[in-house]
């Protein structure tokens, strides 16, 4: 078997549905045994505007965009004017002239002119089944078989009734046959019908993840990129008895979802990163009362609003410095879809055994705005309450929640148990949970138990270190360059690192999924090992950088940075190594459009 | 009736001597042992300020959280595990400054947690800044010339919210508050007292409580008359103790969510999927 | 002149009125030509408990709480046996016996046993007066002269009437009398009356350096220990022309800051951690949005609710991560009152020059928690508004407001001025203020534009920087020992090296002021000189070493750590130098009460 | 009455064609024009969503900020410069969600700002999810098989603040809406307008507003009477239009403000302390 894949990308309006065009291509692809990666190039409106959707997809493990446009549909003017110059050598673009003026045409891409609006209104009285021409077009240059077409299409508008599946299909029909004749496909895949792959976004799978490990309470505001979440959790409510509160705000939904662990459930809630903003104040009171909840951040480009459909990984930092003072906090960034469902048992064991909030970041370009495919999900991972009492003796007016122990965990009783009576404290307090700020405080015996106290919470990062994954090496041991990346980032790497090995050059990568704590003497050990470290990340100063540099002394200078709000492109990546290889050392920016 | 020294704490309070806030937690302990809801089927949500330190001086679950955010961690709680009475016990300034955008919502969607607040109207524990409702004219450190911002009526706002129960007690008045506390817990739904809990360091009020307060079941109110509950929380010369209004024919929150998502106590309900369930939660995978 | 100086303490229930006694004698001294420093071991607490009030006095300029207490006055039981430990040979403890009963006294103590209740009821029905019989024990102890008291007391109780402040001055002068006779004293100070000292704490500081520099706008939510502040605005309001606003929460108090900020005040709001933490969201808005506002975040100890009147440098991680993703900001950490006052300037015209959020960290050891003199403060400083236009010229719909200009400034203008209309923006924008967030957004100009605005934002940070102070380097150039400091902690360490200096040890401290941006290539240059660098914080994780080892790759292994709410001790600097000195190193945490 | 033209902005808005808030764009220019309010003088401060891109698609100045927060940002700029005209313009999730507590704030204090809340009942731009005042059983991403939460009444809870002017228009009824807004505008103090402006993409409530609507005017509404504006605060069969309630009789917070600390247009203020001050100033430091 050889490695192919290709690139699609569909331009139009928002609300021409090209969304959902470009699901139906993603599940046609999925369905004949491809490994799928795609992107939304969305804006932050409802309707009008340009909105795109990108696909790559390939019988090896496709992670990233690839490069360039190989096939493109363009079913407006802008969709032509602004893609056109991405198409790869080869590719094609689909279009109907009688609403695109096509411009000069690259030498090498071919125009595919078609009727694709005349044969819409075959089938219905607007021409909204223009895309479904087109996804039929897009589907003869693949080479797909044409039976898979009403399948999917089956799928998608089923539920719609069988007079628009009927027309539907139809119209994709004409499309494959009008375009099969029009062009020779110059790139092709290899199906395989009986390989049926899933594939989802980073938010589902989180939503699923945590569903599996037993999350029954989630509270949010909506917020992009994060809103998924909470129409899956919504969705689900009432099949999985999950109680969901659409709360008045972050903060609301915050506290919530620390009043519902306090009480007993696995709760989480999730938000962007202004809605992560506000939740600050309460993710201390976690940290401090030991309440174990897990919150996700869903990142876009800020700052602040910024751009709310774009992608960043602009909130480390924001993470390293949650509210005020020192406390401890767990944060992970799981690379795909894939690793974000297999992490939030994880997720929830580690926060509920050490008593701790447990954040996972994901991004834009692997949530809410790209699916990837999903093969290996564990559905299985045990499920660890930690020091959770179920009954407690009668020994005294009041359970000493706070108890010093040898693993600065303390057993853990839930409201509603008898002779457990604790208060659940956010000043600093003793082993009851009763006060050291008002009458005792500044004595010395406070003093020592307030140092105690803090030992205890900082001293579980000592612990969870020990349990927490060093960061994956792909590739070869002895590689002359090695890029250091974290979550979403390492996508591109992945298939930059593809090219660069086909070519010959040494490079692997040095990616953390787990981002703190961390033992860094060791990641320090594997840093050090490297000949020439260039750090890639998705945002201005180099957050994980900075993290390195703080925890390890190691400065990454040689950096790819990229913040326009586009994902990194596998190409870049290649251009930078190859840069560096040439001695051309420093801080990259790109500031490129997908 | 179950005595009340089954929620006594061995912890002293740290309000001041006189301060109203004593009498507040008599009523509490009181009306629990009445209504004889055991200690560990209690749960008291609280802020921080004077009040707010009331978790702890009481022998229930506790948890003393932030300025303003005694209810959503309420809420939370009470969603999580339906068979607990949840009280959320905080101040004026938790509750009607900074936190009261989750008062309005909690009271609109009529979740099944009962508010009091221990108004003394001023910060307290901060020493005795202007809160939402001091009176026009009060002289305060943020205030040292007299107030000339106008005061919060939170009963009047609660009543346009349309809260399905909302009363005023007095911290003076021990058993009349036990039973309006009570009244809240029995209440479908969430419930307000609004408890005026003189400060005796910042701001005594307690003779001029006293001159001017008078009880809703001496005079012939309707509890369930909006317009009369509205008149009695605008009286400016008098003021009126109990219950103003309450409607009891809209289900709770939770009875509403129950219905549908069927929440039970949590401990026993963390497990993986059924097979029939992962079927569902990644059917939109593909 | 030889240097002198003497520590006093008082102790008492809060509500005994200690903290005016404290202040009466940091006045009688300050009248005296001393220089003074004092702390307040202050309770999360009305009444009851138990408070002190703790005085450094000298003929040199006291940075610190001195070593120990050489006099004290206690006033009740737990006053005595909390402090009586901490008393120097050659010391005095004054109590009551009557209130008070005795343990065993160190040998080299002596204990002054007076009727202090007795006197009191003798001027006042209550026996409140007992401290002011107290106050002038002390003051005979301390040697000052008797005509002093009167003065003072007329100061402190003027407003009372005559009659209190009869009754006052009588019973001070009983004490007086009384200790005269009973106690020889061991120690003593060298006074000036002609020189009068001013003191105050840095929330006044602050406030009348803000008021100085034309600030008209202040906006809180009451919180300790930044209320002294919101105090000070408050009680000036009407005599200077302030706008005061009692907001309803900080999100409030911090936007209505930007509002008025953007209306063309010099608008400032204060809180301690937990409300900045609220106010995050709203900080990365005016840093987006390019308004320039200052910010003052007044330390204690946390995490969470913590130990509210206690004191930390916990924040600053806070700082280095506000909000989402990269935005410029400006943080100085001020060492003391005087310096406080003076920085105000500073802030105002760092914040509209470059129109950031700038933010000015105090922490309650120097805030509401400690008086000190303040001898220079520079009324002067010249106000810089920065590129604020007060006329436009008639070119078009809308104003550039953020035109990309070569020191990525722009100029700024006014509502209320004709032909300046634009829209200050959280979404990216353009230079006129328009969204490149919704129809705009992914498209290559767009995305390009986008940059040139991160670009541009950022790129402030390096110009400002090049305005940024280095840190001070106290002490000699050529040190065995170079501490580092950032803030309040520098007090302690001055008096460390005064008495290390005596002692023949060459130590040097390297002190910051203003935190970020610096220029980190000469900061980094500054420390590499040094033969042994030890980091000397008051919080858990050395936040501001994590920062030097972000931006300079040093990591300063060697720490003096405090994190139990109580200022560090000039001794305790002392000894970790001196175990360094003697190759004990590593980290070392201080739990003493003081 | 200045020409409408004057406020005419280069920006086509980005809303859904037949959106609501072309309506009420319409009106507010309409306002402004008959006021003969120039737009440099004019401060329109927004929060986040489709109804709160509203600067840029008017010229004046604009302040785009965070999500519920265009109140108190308003507030600050009022404060600084008492000369301008502050309107605070963005959507339900705003102001009747995150922000509903800046509203109710604002109200009581009686701040000299105008919060015209373009109101369809769903959160639009994050693309349709259940708001605070979406009806009960509505069908949301959020609420699939229909909503079984109480909305809030933003009207009634205005009420009973005591808030000074409180109106609703529709944005399908423009010349009204401005006749709204100019009373508004013109009110001594807070005013909201509560404006019904359908989303045609989430939540097309056009017809259900239209045959349902009447205005205030047609009957004999008297806007002086708390208890009638609250009954039809609270009318759910009809929807009526127009002003509930009106009360010139309070002094603006920023008229009480105004008078003791004289505060003025700011670009001049700037500058040091006067000697006399300076003595003011530091008098606390001895
Ligand atoms: C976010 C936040 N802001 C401010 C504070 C400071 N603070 C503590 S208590 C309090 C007010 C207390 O007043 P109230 O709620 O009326 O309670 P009281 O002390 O009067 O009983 C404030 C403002 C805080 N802890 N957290
Ligand atoms: C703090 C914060 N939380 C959430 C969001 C996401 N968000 C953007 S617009 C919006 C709601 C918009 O609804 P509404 O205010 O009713 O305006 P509409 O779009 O309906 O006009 C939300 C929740 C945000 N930007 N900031
Ligand atoms: S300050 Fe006031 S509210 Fe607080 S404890 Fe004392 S009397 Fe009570
Ligand atoms: S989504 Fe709704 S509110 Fe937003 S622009 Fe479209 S129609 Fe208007
Ligand atoms: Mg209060
Ligand atoms: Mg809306």
């Amino acid at each position: 078997m050889t490695d192919k894949d290709i690139t699609i990308r569909l331009g139009a309006a928002a609300g021409d549905g090209i969304q959902s065009a470009g699901e139906i291509l993603t599940r046609m692809l999925s369905m004949s045994g491809q490994y799928v990666c795609t992107y939304n190039g969305n804006q932050s409106l409802i309707r009008g505007g340009h909105v795109w959707f990108h696909i790559h997809a390939g019988n090896w493990r496709v992670t990233s965009l690839g490069n360039g446009i190989d096939y493109m549909l363009a079913l407006n003017q802008i969709a032509f004017d602004e893609h056109i110059g991405k198409i790869n050598q080869g590719g094609a673009i689909i279009f109907d002239p009688k609403t695109v003026k096509a411009g000069t045409i690259p030498a090498g891409v071919t125009p595919i002119r078609l009727p694709l609006t005349e044969i819409a209104l075959k089938y219905d009285k607007r021409p909204l089944m223009k895309n479904t021409v087109g996804i039929g077009a897009l589907a003869a240059l693949l080479g797909i078989d044409r039976k898979e077409i009403g399948e999917v299409i089956q799928l998608q508008f089923g539920s719609k009734g069988k007079q628009i599946v009927e027309g539907n299909v139809n119209a994709a029909l004409e499309g494959y046959g009008l375009a099969a004749k029009s062009f020779v496909p110059t790139k092709s895949l290899e199906f395989d019908y009986s390989k049926k792959r899933m594939f989802t976004h980073a938010d589902f799978a989180l939503a699923a993840g945590a569903v599996n490990a037993g999350c029954k309470f989630y509270a949010a505001y909506p917020m992009s990129p994060a809103s998924p979440i909470l129409h899956y959790m919504a969705i689900n409510a009432e099949k999985m008895g999950i109680s969901v509160l659409l709360a008045e705000d972050e903060i609301a939904a915050m506290c919530a979802t620390i009043g519902a662990a306090y009480a007993g459930a696995r709760a989480m809630c999730a938000t962007s990163g202004g809605g992560f903003a506000l939740m600050q104040e309460a993710l201390g009171m976690a940290a401090m009362n030991e309440t174990p909840i897990v919150v996700v951040d869903v990142m876009r480009a800020g700052p602040s609003t910024g751009l709310p459909t774009k992608t960043s990984q602009g909130d480390l930092n924001m993470m390293l410095g949650i509210s005020q003072d020192d406390f401890p906090r767990v944060i992970i960034a799981p690379r795909n879809s894939e690793e974000t469902f297999n992490t939030m048992g994880r997720a929830f064991n580690i926060a509920e055994k050490w008593q701790v909030p447990v954040i996972v970041l994901l991004d834009f370009g692997i949530g809410d705005g790209g699916y990837s495919t999903v093969d290996n999900l564990d559905f299985e991972e045990p499920i660890d309450r930690g020091k959770l009492l179920t009954e407690v003796g009668d020994e005294g007016t009041w359970f000493k929640r706070y108890e010093l122990t040898d693993d600065n965990v303390s057993p853990r009783v839930l409201p509603g148990t008898p002779n457990g009576m604790f208060v659940a404290k956010t000043d600093e307090h003793d082993e009851y949970g009763h006060d050291l700020s008002d009458v005792e405080a500044g004595l010395q015996h406070a003093v020592e138990k307030r140092v105690e106290m803090m030992n205890k919470r900082m001293g579980k990062l000592t612990g969870i270190a020990v349990e927490m994954n060093l960061p994956e090496v792909a590739g070869p041991a002895d590689a002359d360059v090695t890029l250091v990346s974290w979550g979403s980032t390492s996508n591109p790497i992945r298939e930059a690192m593809r090219q660069l090995w086909a070519e010959g050059v040494k490079v692997n990568s040095v990616e953390f999924c787990d981002l703190f704590p961390l033992r860094w003497k060791e990641v320090a050990k594997m840093l050090r090992k490297a000949r020439h470290l260039i750090d890639v990340e998705s945002n201005y100063t180099a957050q994980m950088a900075g993290l390195i540099a703080r925890e390890t002394g190691i400065m990454i200078e040689d950096r790819l940075l990229t913040y326009s709000g586009e994902p990194l492109e596998p190409a870049e990546v290649v251009e930078k190594v190859k840069n560096v290889l040439k001695k051309e050392i420093g801080v990259s920016v790109r500031n490129k459009a997908l | 009736m179950l005595e009340t020294k089954l929620y006594e704490s061995d912890i002293r309070p740290d309000w001041c001597p006189g301060c109203g806030d004593f009498g507040a937690l008599s009523a509490v302990k009181n009306a629990l042992a009445s209504l004889e809801i055991e200690p560990h089927n209690v749960l008291i949500s609280s802020g921080i300020g004077c009040a707010s330190n009331f978790p702890g001086f009481i022998r229930t679950y506790g948890h003393h959280g932030l300025h303003g955010r005694p209810l959503p961690v309420a809420v939370g709680a009470k969603l999580a595990n339906p068979s607990l009475t949840v009280l959320a016990i905080a101040g004026d300034g938790d509750e009607y400054g900074i936190g009261f955008n989750h008062v309005v919502h909690t009271a609109r969607r009529n979740h099944d947690v009962k508010l009091l607040v221990l108004n003394n109207e001023v910060y307290g524990l901060t020493t005795g800044q202007l809160s939402p409702t001091s009176v026009f004219g009060q002289r305060t450190k943020t205030t040292p010339y007299g107030s000339s911002i106008y005061p919060l009526n939170p009963l009047s706002t609660l009543l346009g919210v349309g809260a399905t129960f909302v009363a005023r007690g007095f911290s003076g008045q021990v058993k009349q508050l036990s039973e309006l506390i009570q009244a809240a817990i029995k209440h479908r739904g969430f419930s307000i007292v609004d408890i005026l809990s003189p400060c005796v360091t910042w701001n005594d009020i307690y003779d001029n409580v006293r001159s001017r307060m008078y009880s809703l079941d001496t005079v012939s109110h309707d509890r369930t008359n909006l317009h009369a509950a509205l008149d009695r929380s605008k009286e400016t010369e008098k003021i009126p103790l109990g219950i103003f209004f309450q409607n009891e024919d809209s289900p709770s929150f939770d009875e509403l969510l129950h219905k549908t998502v069927n929440n039970r106590f949590p401990v026993n309900e963390v497990k993986h999927m059924t097979e029939e369930e992962k079927k569902v939660a990644i059917s939109i995978f593909s």
